[in-house]
């Protein structure tokens, strides 16, 4: 597995931090690599991310679809206001809504 | 007027060249953090489209950036070496059910753009496109 | 090979602008995070000499900053639109007592630039003054 | 006073800790201007300091001849590995040894 990706489980729910800052045309493959080894929970964490662009997007779509696929839940977590503002823009926000730190740490 | 000029060849690594620039040509003229970042995002979007649609990644044909800051503007704009188009869509697009169900996942960037600047202009020719952006420093004259 | 351009006025704010290209280039060809800090460092140098010695700040004369990625050469040429020089001197220069009682707390520029790169070149004539710093991938060849 | 340092004091102690990300050109007169307003142990805290040239340098240096001309005592905190090896190229380091955040600690 690339090393964009940095994974951690527990029980349903499978956490994908990006480590790369940028989700970008050059960073879009490896990370949407990791939408084909989802859990019933899977949260995208950006909080090392700082740039996403329409190339970016479409590799987080690709996590949404396959989701949608397997019925699983697909959630963003640390979603910096610009970001926020973008996936608005685009409503990705309707398809991967925000999950707080605090609520995944039911889940533990 | 101050103008900052860059070639870039067509390869995506270096859109991140021209991002980078963009950021502190932005800085410099006194944007504030986020709108740095929407400046960033349109013109990463206009430099890939240059290199993708206009110049089909072909590494000799080159994507020129020039911004210009003239007072209260900040003009950028970006050229490729391609055939030109006449199809520069800047509707609304945004992802719904239908699209996630065929898997067509892409065609946002001209609609970003047209959301983050304040006003644009195209023009496009057997020479290649020619994206015009701008920006004002209070928000749209 | 790979060759990106930059053209910035002479005003010191744009140094910013070819530093930030300098790390996007930098990363791309490959170099970890310390060499291109160095990278950055040198082409700053190069760059300020080249607005304040060369240009003498006229901010419509121009810096040009020339990247080539040439297999394992990374190549940076920056020129002026000086009227050129004779007096381009890299040896070591540090802080010591003598300059700190004087008072003259500047000259480390063309020093640093001799360290951090694995080999440099000058050529000054009348029509400006162009200087040459290449670094290769893996150190010195 | 600029808002590139922020300043702390205490007892014979002031921190200036630069807060501008470059110390170069453009930020380099914001910066020597505190030279003037300095204490008998005085530290320039580097830690938002991601990038100094030559022109930085020449601003740092007017912290050495004032505290020499005082005889006061200058360190510089949290300087980045790279910082290091520059500040040692140009022997800056002599006069201006770094101190550790703990050692400053004994002061307060
Ligand atoms: N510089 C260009 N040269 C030629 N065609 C372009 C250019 N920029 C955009 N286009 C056209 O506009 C379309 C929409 O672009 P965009 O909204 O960025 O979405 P995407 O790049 O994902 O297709 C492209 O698919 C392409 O047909
Ligand atoms: N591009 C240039 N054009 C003309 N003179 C230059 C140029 N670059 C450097 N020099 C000369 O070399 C000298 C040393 O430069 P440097 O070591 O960077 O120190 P400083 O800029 O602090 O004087 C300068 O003072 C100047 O006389």
């Amino acid at each position: 597995m690339s090393d964009i990706i940095r994974r951690e489980e527990f029980g349903e729910v499978a956490v994908l931090h990006i480590t790369s800052t940028s989700v970008d045309a050059i960073s879009a493959g490896a990370i949407s690599e990791a939408c084909q080894d989802m859990r019933p929970i899977t949260v995208l964490d950006f909080n090392e991310v700082s740039f996403i662009n329409s190339s970016g997007i479409s590799a987080l779509l690709k996590f949404v679809v396959a989701a949608r696929k397997s019925g699983f839940q697909l959630y963003a977590m640390n979603v910096s206001p610009h970001h926020q503002k973008i996936f608005k823009m685009v409503e990705m926000s309707r398809f991967m809504p925000t999950i707080d730190e605090r609520d995944l740490a039911a889940y533990r | 007027m101050e103008r900052v000029e860059l070639h870039i060849p067509s390869n995506p690594i270096f859109e991140r060249v021209v991002r980078a620039s963009a950021a502190e040509v932005g800085t410099a003229f006194g944007f504030s953090a986020e709108r740095v970042e929407d400046l960033k995002l349109a013109i990463s979007e206009a430099v890939n489209n240059a290199i993708e649609h206009g110049n089909h990644r072909e590494s000799g044909r080159l994507v020129a950036v020039v911004f210009e800051i003239d007072g209260e503007k900040l003009e950028v704009r970006i050229s490729d070496e391609g055939e030109g188009t006449d199809k520069l869509d800047f509707s609304r697009r945004v992802v719904d059910e239908e699209s996630l169900e065929t898997g067509y996942l892409r065609g946002f960037g001209m609609y970003l753009i047209s959301e983050l600047v304040d006003d644009y202009e195209v023009s496009s020719s057997h020479q290649g496109t020619v994206l015009t952006l701008r920006l004002y420093r209070g928000g749209q004259p």
